[in-house]
């Protein structure tokens, strides 16, 4: 692991690093490398199986946190290539070039963050929902129960308004035992 | 002939023979009660137990059919995302009356542990009328069974009459399901 | 066989173009015609000439009349009726059956083909006309050689308006060549029949030599037009490229045409061979073996016309298996069958015309749903499908019936086994048909055809009515068969009795037509009525709206289910459908071509070489007429 | 003749009756074979009275409509052409209307109007399953074929009653005794007559829902259930006016039908499914070799 993070190191930038375990790596990288980086990776340290891409919602400092989980076959080693894109026009690139199965993980990542995919023709087709007209429902600015409320009702005999500070308590309680 | 009357739901009181029928046919039709094989959500694997050795649920004439044309009975096995309910909606109202829906589980009385989720519903009687409730998550085969117990007594008692509603307020249905289920495109509703 | 794709066949049997202008094609049908009709006159008795002549002439007016289809329409129309009013009054011979059975499937299929023939070149009419004349020249001769001189007409005529529709040259282009193989086939073996070239052979003439040979190579005339077995590979691209409005009249009567030879042959021939039953029963399982093997290819076509055409070869082997027998019974069944089948194929042949015609294709997987667009089409076409799947109460079931119990009288239960089980293998392209045509989800592309034209309607219903009624009645067509038996064929009975006025009796079993249509009908009304008073709010749902678990399909494409309808079962019979004769085609065809190339050597373009050749050959001569050979 | 009318139409009411009975009864063996309690021997009864009063509102179409007409017509027809009791005025129903050959091409005519409607309703499963149910006929005709036309010559008649007639006098002259293998090869080829497990792929309800009928709703679905019932029944008197001698009163006619009801029930209870080609392959195989043994003795012997 340790050779790989620093053949990498020789002709990349690398923002910050970790070696989880001796078959799992962590890197993070600027949005302008990671294409090159991807491209390095799978072709000449082959990682040629993209495993995942995944979001992460940052509200704080107004990120999105972009995972692409690769695996290398030959070697059975883990990379986990990380990068930061801003969260108010979240604009990105489709990796489809590189990894043609990310077509999917990119329409998935759209309709639930909203972050524009460059060059996915098909990323506005729906994932999981159906005819969605609301804010992405996995931002974290975005209320489930508010939405719940208003589009499914509940019972008159409830009031569900504060019914999360009910059920904080309770586990608070329940933590203290 | 006599039967479309009270299908149609205009004072069968007027004729009285036409009660006595009534009383058989519900007799009928409680012991024979044929369940559309659709799982909704998690509860879907409660039910092919119920007609396994153990449980036999076709001692009470409790049968699977694999198309809602001939079922009377349609189980909600669980929460109902927005998706699945459209496709419920659909199997429901291409069920022949009479046809009776049963609930399984917390999620579709008042949404369960998915009570604040963005497409899951809380509550089911806004989109279809239920005729039996079952609480529980999940209930076991033989909570289920006793639910159709249940159902059965209803039926024989002519208190099951959940399908007479949906004809009656199919207008204020249509309105809650089409408020949930944008560009709603659906053939009409065949009783 | 062409089962499977027919890409080689077609660098096989490939020709470059029309094989002759449609000029060339008119003089030559006139030459043709001029000859045939002056030798008919010369030869043969009294009262023929006027039909001859009024059919030969009516062709060239009516080919006169070119510019106006409408008149060609009418003209051969009334033709052909005057042809038939003549006929109508004389005794039932064997000749004046298939005389009638011709004239009358004429003028069935000439009126249906009126608003069909509108893509067809001028000499459709023409064409049509002529080949009615050749096949009645053929039922009305007295001799082999009149037979051989309209057999040939009836062949080129025939092949010419095969040739007519646009893509048919390969098709055409192949029954001629087998047409010329029976021909000739046939020419030899009348040879054999008098050496002596000015004694004309008379049906009933005694063979002077080889009659075993004679009849057999004069069968494989019959044979081709039937297309039994090993003869069979022109039939499904003639009878499917042909022109709609006349292959009904390939199916319903010119293959019948070679009924008639086979019969003559049976009649005359084959008791002049010392092991005749030997024969018989090899004949017997050529039926057989056609009626299966062809209803199975049936199977697995996907082109409407193309599983109609093997279905008529194969009940066309039915009517082998009845000639075959040559017993009474065997005879009625055949003569039956033969008369039945013109009815319910020329019903289904008509009526695939009116779907092509409003449709635009008849290949079964795009078609579907076309029952709501035309219900009388499907509801005609319903009851000729019952009819050839033999089915009672209608007039299919007679001729199964017939056949089987002549069958089990004779004793050839392992020919009747076979002949059965064909006959439930052809209830799966029968419902092929039905379901890919007219049942099943309208495409969308459907939207908008119409109903089928008038005159398509109009013949569809007066052939339903006919198998309705003699499937109530057979008397009304045994009565024909019996006389014909009587008269020709020297029968004391037909082999079966009547009961009472509709149960016929045969020596094993019983049956009663008139009690199971009554009875059918009755109880199919009943069972309607109750049904229908019961629930009087049932309501038409949409197309779409079937249990689809939830869903709403997208397109009716997605949920029709058309295409290879029976793999599971090809799965099966999969060595059963191979190609076999057509290889063996292949083999003589690349084998003529060896031996061709071979002889190309001694023709080299070189005039030095001819020089050499020709000199070469007159010394022979020379040397040879010194020796005094010649 | 008004007579028999009379009788005929009580016959086919008392065999509807049988018929559902004996359907109730099987699911009742079948649950035991399962160790369950099942469900009554009236089950049947109580599903055909309730999908007969449940609402009928929809339709396909013409053909779709006349499905179930088609359907009760084969049934009831198929049953009306066979005798019950040998020589009984009464009993021997319309058989005077046609022989062997005519019944067993009458057997298809519900078979061919439930195809058309169910092909109507527009629904794949269907019409899979109709394009199944035939080739599965064309597998089993062979051999129950070679059955019939084997008795058929040997006895040089075509008819019940010559058939029943030559089986009288004694139990050995059944023709499951004279002819043991002919007999065997329409037992066998009765198991896919009934659809019974191993050739079940026609209704197979793991795959296409539940066969033909996908679409059917309530009426429809009783009527069909009710032909189907006779249909058994009919088919029941078919095998034992072929093979177990007739009956000649009908309590012995009761007896030998419910004795044939036994033998598919059996084979069902502990067998898989066959695909369909495994099934025809089977069917064209086995029971007509098996078949073959006493057919060329008896072309041998009688020719």
């Amino acid at each position: 692991m340790k050779e790989l993070l620093d053949r990498i190191k020789k002709s990349f930038k690398i923002v910050n690093e970790e070696i989880k375990r001796e078959n799992f790596l962590i890197i993070e990288v600027e949005q302008g490398d990671l294409k090159q980086i991807l491209v390095h990776l799978k072709y000449n340290e082959n990682f040629k199986h993209l495993a995942l891409l995944s979001c992460v919602d940052w509200i704080e400092d107004k990120k999105f946190q972009l995972t692409y989980i690769l695996w290398n076959y030959k070697t059975k080693e883990n990379l986990i290539v990380k990068t930061y894109i801003n969260r108010e026009k979240s604009d990105h690139f489709t990796v489809m070039d590189i990894f043609p199965q990310a077509e999917i993980y990119e329409r998935e990542v759209r309709e639930m963050y909203g972050v524009n995919f460059e060059g996915n023709s098909t990323q506005h087709l729906d994932f999981a929902l159906e005819d969605w007209d609301d804010i992405p429902p996995m931002r974290r600015d975005f209320d489930t129960l508010k939405y719940s409320l208003e589009n499914y009702g509940e019972r008159e005999e409830y009031d569900r308004t504060n019914i999360r500070d009910i059920i904080s308590e309770f586990t608070d309680e329940w933590r203290k035992k | 002939m006599a039967d479309n009357k009270h299908f149609l739901n205009d004072k069968p009181e007027k004729l009285t023979y036409a009660r006595v029928w009534e009383k058989f046919d519900n007799w009928a039709r409680a012991n024979s009660l044929w369940v559309v094989a659709y799982g909704t959500g998690c509860g879907s694997i409660e039910i092919p137990p119920m007609v396994t050795s153990r449980f036999d649920a076709e001692r009470f004439g409790v049968n699977m059919v694999g198309t809602p044309r001939q079922a009377d009975v349609l189980i909600i096995s669980g929460y109902l995302a927005v998706k699945t309910l459209k496709r419920v909606i659909r199997v429901y109202e291409q069920m022949q009356s009479p046809k009776y829906v049963v609930a399984l589980g917390a999620c579709p009385i008042n949404g369960g542990m998915y009570f604040d989720s963005y497409n899951t519903i809380n509550l089911l009687d806004k989109y279809l009328p239920v005729d039996v409730w079952l609480t529980g998550c999940m209930p076991r085969p033989e909570a289920i069974l006793s639910a159709f117990a249940d159902l059965m007594k209803r039926i024989k008692e002519g208190r099951a009459d959940g399908w007479k509603k949906y004809i009656d307020n199919l207008g204020e249905y249509r309105k809650n399901q089409e408020k949930i289920i944008k560009n709603w495109k659906m053939p009409n509703y065949n009783w | 066989m062409f089962t499977i794709s027919d890409s080689e066949s077609d660098k096989v049997f490939e020709i470059k173009g029309s094989t002759l202008p449609s000029l060339v094609n008119t003089i030559v049908m006139f030459f043709i015609s001029l000859i045939g009709g002056f030798f008919f006159f010369s030869k043969t008795g009294i009262y023929i000439p006027e039909t001859m002549l009024i059919l030969f002439a009516g062709s060239i007016l009516i080919f006169v009349l070119g510019f106006s289809r409408i008149l060609q329409w009418l003209v051969s129309l009334g033709l052909t009726g005057y042809a038939f009013y003549i006929y109508m009054g004389n005794s039932m011979s064997l000749s004046q059956f298939f005389l009638m059975m011709i004239l009358a499937g004429g003028i069935l299929f000439l009126f249906a083909s009126y608003p069909v023939s509108k893509k067809y070149s001028s000499m459709f009419y023409p064409l049509f006309l002529l080949t009615i004349f050749s096949m009645v020249g053929i039922s009305l001769s007295k001799d082999w050689i009149m037979l051989f001189i309209f057999w040939e007409l009836m062949s080129w005529f025939s092949y010419m308006i095969i040739n007519s529709s646009d893509n048919a040259k390969r098709a055409s282009w192949i029954y001629l060549i087998m047409s010329a193989i029976g021909g000739y086939a046939m020419l030899t073996g009348i040879k054999l029949l008098s050496p002596s070239v000015n004694l004309i052979p008379q049906f009933s003439a005694k063979a002077l030599s080889l009659p075993i040979l004679a009849s057999i190579l004069i069968f494989t005339a019959f044979l081709v037009k039937m297309a039994t077995a090993p003869l069979h590979i022109w039939a499904r691209d003639a009878y499917g490229d042909s022109p709609d409005a006349f292959t009904p009249a390939l199916s319903g009567i010119l293959s019948k045409m070679g009924v008639f030879g086979g019969i003559l042959t049976v009649l005359y021939l084959i008791p002049q061979i010392k092991s005749s039953s030997v024969i018989l029963y090899g004949l017997g399982w050529l039926g057989a073996i056609t009626a299966l093997f062809m209803t199975l290819f049936a199977v697995f076509q996907e082109d409407a016309k193309r599983v109609l055409a093997y279905s008529s070869v194969g009940q066309v082997g039915y009517i082998l298996i009845g000639i075959a027998l040559s017993t009474s019974l065997g005879y009625s069944a055949a003569l039956y069958h033969t008369v039945n089948h013109l009815i319910f194929k020329g019903l289904l042949f008509v009526a695939i015309a009116g779907v092509i015609y409003r449709a635009g294709t008849s290949s079964l997987p795009a078609l579907g749903g076309l029952i709501r667009k035309m219900p009388f089409t499907f509801f005609a076409f319903l009851l000729g499908i019952i009819a050839l799947a033999g089915i009672p109460p209608l007039s299919g079931f007679a001729g199964k019936w017939l056949l089987y119990t002549a069958l089990i009288e004779k004793g050839w239960i392992f020919i009747l086994l076979v002949a059965m089980m064909a006959s439930t293998i052809a209830f799966l392209y029968c419902f092929k048909l039905l379901h890919a045509i007219f049942l099943g989800q309208p495409k969308d592309k459907f939207k908008d055809v119409k109903k089928a034209p008038i005159t398509i309607n109009i013949v569809q219903l007066l052939l339903a009515i006919l198998t309705m009624a003699i499937g109530a009645k057979p008397g009304l067509l045994l009565d024909f068969t019996e006389k014909v038996i009587k008269i020709t064929l020297g029968f004391a009975t037909p082999g079966y009795t009547y009961a009472s006025t509709y149960k016929i009796v045969s020596s094993i079993g019983y049956w009663n037509a008139w009690f199971m249509m009554i009875f059918v009908g009755g109880a199919f009304v009943i069972i309607l009525a109750l049904f229908a008073i019961n629930n009087p709010k049932i309501r038409k749902v949409g197309q779409l709206d079937i249990g689809y678990s939830g869903e709403v399909p997208d397109s009716p494409e997605s949920v029709h289910f058309g295409y290879d309808m029976y793999a599971h079962f090809r799965r099966v019979v999969w060595f059963m459908i191979k190609p076999v004769a057509e290889g063996i085609y292949k083999g003589i065809y690349s084998t003529i071509n060896a031996g061709v190339d071979f002889l190309r050597r001694f023709y080299t373009g070189d005039i030095n070489t001819y020089a050499i050749w020709v000199i070469v050959s007159l010394i022979t001569i020379l040397y040879l007429l010194n020796k005094g050979v010649f | 003749m008004f007579n028999k009318i009379l009788f005929a139409l009580i016959a086919a009411i008392v065999a509807l009756a049988y018929g559902l009975f004996l359907g109730g009864l099987s699911r009742k063996i079948m649950a035991r074979l399962h160790g369950r309690k099942g469900p009554t021997v009236f089950q049947n009864f109580i599903d055909v009275w309730k999908l007969f009063r449940k609402r009928t509102a929809i339709s396909h179409g013409v053909m779709f409509y006349l499905a179930p007409t088609f359907r009760f017509l084969g049934g009831v027809g198929t049953f009306l052409l066979v005798p019950i009791v040998f020589d009984s005025p009464y009993l021997s129903n319309f058989s005077f209307g046609g022989d062997l050959i005519v019944l067993i091409y009458f057997m298809v005519f519900g078979c061919l109007g439930m195809a058309l409607g169910a092909s109507e309703s527009g629904h794949p499963h269907s019409a899979i399953a109709v394009t199944r149910g035939l080739s599965q006929m064309a597998g089993y005709e062979l051999p129950f074929l070679i059955a019939v036309i084997g008795i058929a010559f040997a006895n040089h008649t075509i008819t019940f009653q010559g058939i029943i007639q030559a089986q009288q006098g004694g139990i050995l002259h059944w023709n499951l005794f004279q002819y043991p293998f002919l007999s065997i090869a329409a037992l066998i080829s009765m198991l896919g007559m009934y659809m019974s497990y191993p050739f079940a792929v026609v209704m197979a309800p793991q795959e296409i829902a539940v066969g033909p009928p996908t679409e059917f709703s309530s009426e429809f679905l009783s009527f069909m259930f009710s032909g189907r019932s006779i249909f058994a029944v009919a088919k029941y008197l078919v095998f034992m006016n072929l093979l177990l001698g007739g009956a000649t009163n009908l309590l012995e006619a009761f007896i030998k039908t419910f004795i044939l009801f036994l033998w598919p029930l059996f084979i069902t209870g502990v067998f898989p499914r066959f695909r369909l080609e495994q099934s025809v392959r089977f069917f064209w195989t086995y029971p007509v070799l098996i078949g073959l043994i006493d057919f060329i003795g008896i072309f041998i012997t009688r020719s």
